[in-house]
């Protein structure tokens, strides 16, 4: 019964989804609160649990404005377009592979669609996002969001590329593009094997959804707040909610392609989803950590880190595992220690020369 | 000056390094409000005038040195030619609370209050006749300018200190370096509300 | 067809997370790069000059608090040493010394604040902000000790100070003075090198040497480009000629310049608290002047180093109680001034972080 | 059954929202239909079993065309109200008419091969691999050729960037 699979996952996704953007609401303040040496919200329900609902009653209760001088269709159905593709990530994304797991067996992969190119489609579906940016800057009719959709657009346009190239050493370690395989493939995690591709995927993608420290797009103290000035009450929800299911997705993605998943590490423990749920949130700490750290890069600093940084470092990345993957060294061990070490030389030493050109970051 | 030749990433190392030992090791520094209070200043302007009928000689010194012409009084000449107010009114809606008519009353019959929390509904409600403006339980004088009053407050409680309070032996010694932690833990839901000296 | 780009006019304010307060720029935009800025100032004039002159001399005490509302002491210091100067008066010494304190607190305090909205407005979510406060905090609990608020002080009096400190703040400020320099430290480590902050301040929003003069700034954004003037220094006042301390200056005249010198000011002002406190001579705090003030005929203009350059203020009296005319010289206004030379074909985000390190606060520009 | 549904559902949205498209004044919402007219191109790959290629008309004309088309107008002044070109709206109509007219004659000369009504959905990635870069299929030469035109184009549009 194929279409009764499909309803239970859609249901399981979406709870599994909403569920966890709203913690994640919560989680982001508190623990952003604890790094600054505040306890964050915690007024509402134990320890703060029901704040995310009190906000979101708030938000519901409030006015919905259409500025006058909009375009009115299209400001309302941009937030649709930018909070949809975020839910759409998760239908490959596999919650639990197939076989014996912890307290409970399976005999398939646990994924809405277990699609053969899973990848691409995580990629494809990830970058329509940025068209309901657009589209929302465009028929807001104000010009700070014009200029938070024109950042959107080149950040999008720029990363993509660096995020790409970098899955593709994934692709070609794991030779499938399912992300069930992938997972299967890492008897050894592949942030052990491609530690370089993991830090371009995890700094592309923290500008991908416009986190702290590439958070331009949102940079509240430069262009108020971006594409979204303009929305109010249930359609600035959508934005904001979008926003988190992406960092949402970005956790699950980053744990799936380089982290091994719902498989607990080197296999000590049987696998299971609570793995990937743990694997999730170590993800999004660490995007927390950053945010709570670094300050906002400049637009321009921003596209020549994604442009001369993480470009050639990603080429190079791409050929480092294509070089192991046809050579005799394979993907075992020795793999591993040749690319932690190449890993950090290589970004050691572009680092170096990338900030140290003139012109390019340091006046 | 930044240093050039250190190893790049180093200061982003650091910072990271900083706030992550924050994250673990660094109690919370800010004071839970409605649970918990910071005893004021012994010398707290609060948001109140406190007056003393008694001790009121309606000289009008006060309301002649308010900047903002605040102070309203309407006096009257009793039968043993001393004077009385027969209107005292404060708008403490629009006073800065600089303190000037206290400093300069003669005969310490005006005092700064010791309140802090005084939020109304209308503004109206803010313009205090002379029947409301005497010392009550809840309108307590502070000890600004006012050292017999200030002797029997109760001391300050001081982030310097951690939150404790600023006076007495129990003063704790300070460890070398950063940083001291400042009020208690917040309150989990549930414990019981705990009250940092009074309100 | 020949390709032409039209500049976008963007206004930022009066309502704006970044312009602290109610100011607003007019900013031409080519693309990202600011062609023009024009900063709109007044909305938050309410008169203060005109307001003196219905006010006796002391009365207008309150109102400088409200100038520069994160520095009140300094507004306080400034304008009772101008009519002291006006009426011939001078304070005691242990006044003079606990004016010193006042000040030098007040100037960790405003920098603390200073740069921990600069970083917030380059993004740095509010921690480096946050920890700043944590001491900011700490300070005003301090001076809520010795004159019962924590805002808007009123603490100094023409003659003297209000009242004499308690006798449990000296101990206090000691803790606080030994403490101060392992957080300054900190800020260090949290800051200092972070690439980020050196790629977005280094070179950027520089107001050259020459400028800085012609602009007439004053204060960490004139030492900031290396001019080494410290009013405490040129022209003393109180008694900063007898305690040791340093000017730092900057080299190149850039954002990060402006920043490092405001944390090497608060390591001076530890320094200087720390004589100050030692010195402290016992004694009364306030000279024998009468609530009134009549100063004689005459002008004067009184200045000081407030913690954001040089406040001065100038003084008329036609021997009535209260001043004929007062004008006021607020740091923040004629430091603003250079804004517009220091973004020019800068990108908007600098001009943001400009402004942020100009240090400004409305209350003081507009009046 | 389902896959015809799909089939004529998709084709409707294809053909609605390229009319649209054309019809539509105001070109910021055109380009947005011309999304939708991707995206039910891409739904129409699906339906044929290509889902690779489903993926790649996503990311490449969704992701990467479509937004940098909405860039170009964004920066272009009065959008909304329409082209500055429409005095070459009868040369317009002829180029099209032509274009139209050469399309229709190469579709109708063209022996297209019919497949099996019964379509099977299978993993085609793999399959396209091996025939673009295996010698034996003939692909490897224009493969390689592709990408030297791209580095050239890439190269080149760095030099015109780089005068200044």
């Amino acid at each position: 019964m194929d279409w009764l699979r499909w309803i239970i996952f859609v249901v399981i996704i979406l709870a599994f989804a909403l569920s966890f953007v709203m913690a994640f609401i919560l989680l982001e303040r508190r623990i952003v609160g604890k790094f600054q040496l505040r306890p964050g919200p915690n007024r509402v329900g134990p320890m703060g649990m029901l704040q995310p609902v009190a906000d979101a009653v708030k938000i519901l209760l409030k006015e919905d404005i259409t500025p006058a001088k909009g375009d009115r269709w299209v400001h309302r159905l941009a937030p649709i377009v930018a909070f949809a593709p975020a839910l759409l990530v998760f239908a490959v994304v596999p919650f639990q592979g197939k076989g014996p797991g912890l307290g409970f067996s399976l005999d398939q992969p646990a994924a809405l669609a277990d699609l053969n190119v899973g990848v691409l489609y995580i990629v494809a579906v990830s970058s329509i996002s940025v068209i309901g940016m657009i589209m929302a800057g465009w028929a807001s009719n104000n010009k700070y969001s014009l200029l938070g959709a024109m950042r959107a657009i080149a950040q999008m346009v720029s990363y993509e590329v660096p995020l790409v190239l970098s899955i593709v050493g994934i692709v070609i370690a794991s030779g499938s593009l399912s992300l069930n395989s992938i997972v299967e493939a890492q008897s050894i995690p592949f942030i052990l094997l491609q530690p370089l591709g993991f830090l371009i995927y995890f700094l592309g993608a923290t500008a991908e959804i416009n986190r702290a420290p590439f958070d331009l797009l949102e940079a509240e103290s430069e262009i108020v707040a971006s594409y979204h000035t303009e929305y109010s009450g249930m359609r600035f929800a959508m934005f904001f909610l979008g926003e988190y299911a992406y960092a949402l997705g970005v956790s699950a993605i980053v744990s799936v392609l380089f982290l091994g998943g719902y498989k607990f590490p080197f296999g000590l423990l049987p696998q299971s989803f609570i793995w990937f749920l743990a694997k999730i949130f170590l993800v999004f700490f660490l995007m927390l950590w950053v945010r709570s750290t670094l300050p906002r890069v400049r637009i321009d600093q921003m596209m020549a880190f994604a442009w001369k940084f993480l470009l050639p470092l990603s080429l190079v990345n791409l050929l480092l595992v294509a070089a192991e993957g046809v050579s005799t060294i394979g993907f075992g061990w020795a793999a591993v220690g040749i690319n932690v070490i190449l890993a950090i030389a290589f970004v050691v030493i572009w680092a170096n020369r990338f900030y140290r050109v003139k012109g390019v970051t340091v006046g | 000056m930044a240093d050039a030749k250190k190893p790049l990433g180093q200061g982003i190392l650091k910072g990271l390094a900083l706030t992550l030992k924050h994250f673990l090791a660094r109690p919370i520094i800010t004071v839970q409000y409605p649970e918990q209070t910071l005893v004021h200043s012994r010398r707290l302007r609060g948001c109140d005038l406190v007056w003393d009928p008694e001790r009121c000689t309606a000289c009008c010194t006060c309301a002649k040195s308010c900047p903002q012409g605040n102070i309203r009084i309407e006096t009257r000449l009793r039968p043993d030619n001393t004077r009385e107010a027969v209107v005292f009114e404060i708008d403490h809606g629009r006073t800065m609370f600089c303190g000037l008519c206290v400093e300069s009353c003669p005969f310490d019959a005006i005092h700064m209050g010791k309140a802090s929390e005084r939020a109304t509904y209308s503004r109206e409600s803010l313009v205090l006749p002379k029947e409301k403006l005497t010392i009550s339980p809840e309108r307590q004088p502070s000890g600004y300018f006012r050292p017999q009053f200030e002797a029997e407050l109760p001391p300050q409680t001081l982030l310097v200190y951690g939150g404790r309070a600023s006076e007495g032996p129990a003063a704790p010694a300070a460890p070398a370096g950063p940083p001291a932690p400042a009020g208690a833990t917040p309150p989990a839901a549930g414990a019981p509300k705990e009250k940092v000296g009074v309100k | 067809m020949a390709l032409r780009t039209e500049p976008i006019v963007v206004n930022m304010g009066p309502q704006h997370p970044a312009t602290h307060g109610v100011f607003r720029m007019r900013v031409t935009l080519d693309g990202e790069v600011i062609t023009d800025l024009e900063p709109v100032m007044g909305y938050l004039h309410r008169g203060v000059e005109k307001l003196a002159e219905a006010r006796t001399y002391t009365q207008f005490i309150p109102l400088t608090d409200r100038m520069d509302y994160l520095s009140s002491m300094s507004n306080n210091l400034a304008y009772v040493l101008a009519v002291e100067k006006l009426a011939g008066v001078e304070a005691p010494p242990r006044a003079q010394y606990l004016r010193v304190i006042m000040a030098e607190m007040m100037r960790i305090s405003n920098h603390l604040m200073a740069v921990g909205t600069f970083l917030d407005d380059m993004g740095a979510f509010h921690t480096p902000l946050l920890y700043m406060f944590r001491e900011r905090e700490k300070l005003l609990d301090l001076f809520e000790m010795v004159c019962g608020q924590r805002l808007t002080y009123n603490y100094m009096r023409i003659g003297g100070l209000s009242h004499d400190i308690p006798p449990e703040f000296l101990p206090a400020l000691k803790k606080f003075v030994r403490d101060m320099p392992g957080f300054v430290d900190e800020y260090d480590q949290l800051i200092r090198e972070n690439e980020i902050v050196l790629a977005r301040t280094r070179g950027v929003g520089v107001l050259p040497r020459a400028l800085a003069i012609n602009a007439s700034a004053s204060g960490p954004v004139l030492r900031g480009s290396g001019v080494k003037w410290d009013l405490r220094k040129t022209d003393p006042y109180l008694v900063y000629d007898k305690l040791e301390f340093d000017v730092p200056t900057g080299a190149v005249g850039d954002i990060y310049d402006r920043y490092r010198v405001r944390i090497e000011e608060m390591r001076q002002s530890v320094r200087i608290l720390e004589q100050a406190i030692e010195r402290l001579p016992p004694g009364e705090v306030r000279s024998d002047v009468p609530h009134l003030v009549h100063p004689p005929r005459g002008e004067v203009y009184g200045h000081i180093e407030a913690p954001k350059g040089e406040l001065g203020f100038y003084l008329v009296s036609d021997t009535g109680i209260a001043p004929y005319r007062c004008h006021i010289r607020p740091p923040s206004l004629i430091n603003l001034t250079a804004l517009r030379d220091m973004v020019l074909g800068m990108k908007i985000a600098d001009a943001i972080i400009t402004l942020g390190s100009i240090d400004i606060v409305l209350g003081e520009v507009d009046r | 059954m389902g896959l015809a549904i799909s089939f004529w559902l998709l084709a409707a949205a294809a053909v609605g929202s390229a009319l649209a498209v054309v019809l539509l004044r105001n070109v910021f919402r055109a380009a947005l239909l011309l999304i939708s007219c991707f995206f039910a191109i891409a739904g129409l790959f699906v339906t044929l079993g290509a889902d690779f290629l489903a993926m790649v008309q996503v990311l490449v004309y969704v992701g990467a065309i479509a937004v940098l088309l909405l860039l170009a107008i964004m920066l272009t002044r009065e959008a909304a109200t329409g082209s500055p070109f429409s005095r070459w709206r009868i040369g317009g109509a002829i180029a099209s008419v032509a274009l139209l007219a050469a399309m229709i004659a190469v579709f109708r000369a063209t022996p297209w091969k019919v497949a099996d009504q019964s379509v099977v959905l299978k993993p085609t990635t793999a399959e396209l691999g091996a025939r673009l870069l295996t010698p034996e299929s003939g692909f490897v030469l224009p493969f390689e050729i592709a990408s030297v035109l791209l580095l050239a184009a890439v190269l080149g549009a760095i030099v015109l960037v780089k005068e200044k």
